[in-house]
């Protein structure tokens, strides 16, 4: 049992193998994510009703809160995967890991902003020294630092490593992170009014938002590949099986 | 002959380039390695895989139990490494220098042995100054002073580009030393450009032909 | 091996008291950071006792980190650095070692210093043992969790930049429980609980941090 | 439907530029991550073709 699983986990964390094998994958990913997050839009900006405290600006919460789940799942993938690479030297994993980077680190972007946005009309100013936009703003440090360790390093194995590294440091403090900043934040604010307050949703809005987050999700899921893809091709370029791939994507 | 390591299909690239593919070799007790090879062939970069500092080279290294214990990785205990960066640290003393590289290898050596080692490459009276107002070729011996001290622990040295900065006495006095390390029983892997004869040097080339 | 670890400890102290510019540097820094906040912000005394936590704080922590990019640095330049990767002593030790060192030779200073700066802030005297507390707790968190950062970027020409960049994100609960205690302590409120966490991360630190720092050495080291 | 015309929609209740802002800034994102993976490929193609003239040599 053990064996057949660590080879087949041997046959997976081959390069040539999964590209080969994930070939289909990405256009389903991406489809359903079209599919999952245009019906949420619509039915969220269209359909479900005003909420009665936020009126209409609650509406942003269809992409803020699939982005800022996004961009921590994202950082917990590229710290397992990270780990991954270091314990069993698999290559595959910091491949993934790289691509992770900038779509993670887009995603924090876009809930800070979503974030601040929708704060004005809510708070009355653009930036609130909030827990989880204070916490969001972390992550998106830690994000700038990963990718500025990757491309630091003169070697590519290096910056995997090193970026590795610095991810599980980083994916263990987050909690801590977290804990802190919301301590921080009941010491020096006045109850305000919660982004996403806890109060029962009503149907026509949770349904939209869980289609969008599940959505987003399998979007990541699609991007991801692709870009993994890209970056097998390029790790792999000696090999002649990648080149010839290469000359294949041109012709297309 | 006992043999001490075993290399198999070492495989190194920098930059897109193979320095070396399916690199075989062997390492006998009491034999000189010679790695020859042109600027840039990796010659560096194989010592410091065989030490254990890269994980740049990919292959199968298998050291004897003497020297390691679980095989791959070399046992700090046994071994003097001069590697290019000659780990002479500037704001101390040849004397403190030397005491700390005996430190690393958890022993412990009287002052005396010491003195006789910097007295041996001829840094007599310089033994208490920092070794930041030494000559680079003085900084080169505080480095090889090592190889001069009395550590029947040590069973092998790993030696890059050795006679680099040295003069013409130096050169022959480290050859000497080398030659006789092998005698008695001692091990050598060394880069150099510069040729030794003796019955106990093997070449190992690497990189394009000379 | 204590003898090799002695000698480590000794070497490194005796490098930080020949090295006395890099020394004195993170001081002056605290100094002069510390003296510009009231001419920047104001010279109430009133509102600089309240920010007084924050500022000593946030100086020291800056301070403290300027000299962290060199903690390796030095020792990889000369190659001394992968003679105690290789050396027989576990080089998690000698890792240790340095970082020590490092505390004793930036961190306890500035802590010493800061009671002088804390009268400048008009912070209240009676807070002095906890703000000395903290920040030595701090200072040590940070050269540990630091001792990293400068691993990962031990390589590197711009390495002092890019090490703030990683370690700062790292540091926020530091920041936040440290200020807090004395905060809540100026205020008569429980100061405990922040002191516990605060030291639970410098605990903390102290078992991860020489691995991580190893392993970090070995991927820059070993390029 | 929450709204009964077109002109309400896009009004959000007085919201709508908040609304619309980040949902153009949401769209930037989504076509950042559709978008960059071509400029990867892009670079790839290139290198390969700058290694076949290498070879060619």
């Amino acid at each position: 049992m053990w064996q057949m699983f660590v080879r087949w986990f041997h046959k997976w964390s081959s390069p040539k193998w999964f590209y080969e094998m994930s070939r289909p994958w990405s256009f389903w990913l991406g489809w359903a994510a079209v599919l999952l997050i245009a019906t949420a839009l619509v039915w969220g900006l269209a359909f479900s009703p005003v909420e009665r405290v936020q009126g209409n600006s609650y509406r942003i919460i269809f992409l803020h809160v699939p982005a800022a789940f996004l961009a921590q799942a994202i950082y917990m993938t590229i710290a397992i995967a990270g780990a991954v690479g270091l314990v069993w030297r698999i290559k595959l994993a910091f491949y993934a890991a790289k691509q992770c980077v900038p779509i993670g680190t887009s995603m924090a972007l876009l809930a800070l902003i979503t974030g601040a946005i929708w704060g004005k009309p809510t708070w009355g100013a653009w930036w609130v020294w909030d827990a989880r936009l204070t916490s969001m703003l972390i992550l998106l440090l830690l994000y700038l630092g990963l990718w500025a360790l990757q491309n630091a390093m003169e070697r590519q194995e290096s910056g995997d490593r090193a970026a590795a590294i610095l991810a599980l440091v980083g994916v263990v403090n987050i909690p801590i992170i977290k804990f802190s900043v919301n301590w921080w934040n009941t010491l020096h604010q006045p109850a305000t009014l919660k982004i996403s307050s806890a109060a029962p949703m009503h149907v026509s809005m949770l349904i939209p938002l869980l289609m969008s987050i599940l959505g987003f999700y399998l979007a990541f899921g699609a991007w991801m590949l692709i870009r993994t893809r890209l970056e097998i091709l390029d790790r792999e370029k000696k090999a002649k099986w990648a080149q010839e791939e290469i000359k294949r994507l041109e012709a297309n | 002959m006992t043999e001490l390591l075993r290399a198999e299909n070492l495989y190194c690239e920098r930059d897109e380039r193979v320095l070396f593919n399916h690199l075989d070799f062997s390492l006998q007790a009491g034999e000189i390695l010679h790695v020859k090879g042109p600027n840039g062939a990796g010659k560096t970069t194989l010592l410091r895989r065989l030490v254990g500092l890269s994980w740049v080279v990919e292959g199968q290294l298998k050291w004897h139990d003497s020297l390691s214990e679980q095989g791959e990785k070399l046992d700090g205990h046994g071994f003097w490494y001069l590697a290019h960066r000659p780990a002479v640290t500037l704001q101390q003393t040849p004397l403190e220098n030397l005491a700390f590289a005996v430190a690393l290898h958890n022993q412990n050596l009287p002052s005396e042995a010491i003195w006789q080692a910097l007295d041996t490459v001829g840094l007599r009276g310089y033994e208490d100054v920092p070794a930041g107002s030494l000559s680079a070729g003085q900084q080169r011996r505080v480095s090889l002073a090592r190889l001069y001290l009395d550590m029947p622990s040590i069973k092998l040295w790993l030696l890059d580009e050795p006679f680099t900065a040295l003069d013409v006495n130096a050169v022959r006095q480290l050859e000497r030393r080398i030659e006789a390390f092998a005698e008695s029983g001692g091990t050598v892997v060394m880069t150099s450009h510069h040729g030794l004869t003796h019955t106990a040097v093997r070449e190992l080339l690497i990189g394009a032909p000379l | 091996m204590m003898l090799a670890l002695a000698q480590m400890m000794r070497r490194e102290l005796s490098l930080a008291n020949r090295r006395r510019a890099d020394l004195a540097n993170p001081l002056f820094f605290f100094l002069i950071v510390v003296s510009l906040f009231p001419i920047g912000v104001t010279p109430d005394l009133e509102k600089l006792s309240e920010m007084a936590p924050g500022v000593l704080w946030v100086a020291a922590l800056l301070a403290s980190l300027l000299s962290l990019d060199l903690l390796f640095r030095h020792d990889y330049e000369d190659g001394s650095l992968e003679q105690m990767l290789l050396s027989s002593v576990p080089p998690q030790l000698l890792v240790l070692c340095k970082i020590l060192s490092h505390w004793l030779v930036t961190g306890l200073p500035l802590t010493l210093l800061s009671p002088l700066l804390s009268v400048m802030l008009a912070l209240p005297g009676s807070a002095l043992p906890l703000l000395m507390l903290t920040l030595a707790l701090g200072t040590l968190t940070l050269s540990l969790l630091g001792s990293i950062g400068a691993a990962l970027t031990v390589g590197l020409r711009k390495g002092g930049l890019l090490l703030t960049i990683l370690i700062m994100p790292l540091f926020v609960p530091v920041i936040i429980f440290g200020t807090s205690a004395i905060q809540a302590f100026v205020n008569g409120m429980p100061w405990v609980a922040q002191l516990s966490l605060l030291g639970a991360i410098a605990a903390g630190a102290f078992v991860v941090s020489p691995w991580l720092t190893v392993a970090a050495l070995d991927v820059t080291v070993g390029d | 439907m929450a709204f009964s015309t077109v002109g309400e929609f896009f009004a959000m209740g007085n919201h709508g530029l908040y609304v619309w802002t980040a949902y153009a800034v949401g769209a930037a994102v989504i076509l950042f991550n559709v978008m960059s993976p071509r400029r990867l490929k892009k670079k790839l193609i290139l290198d390969q073709k700058r290694r076949e003239r290498r070879e060619q040599v």
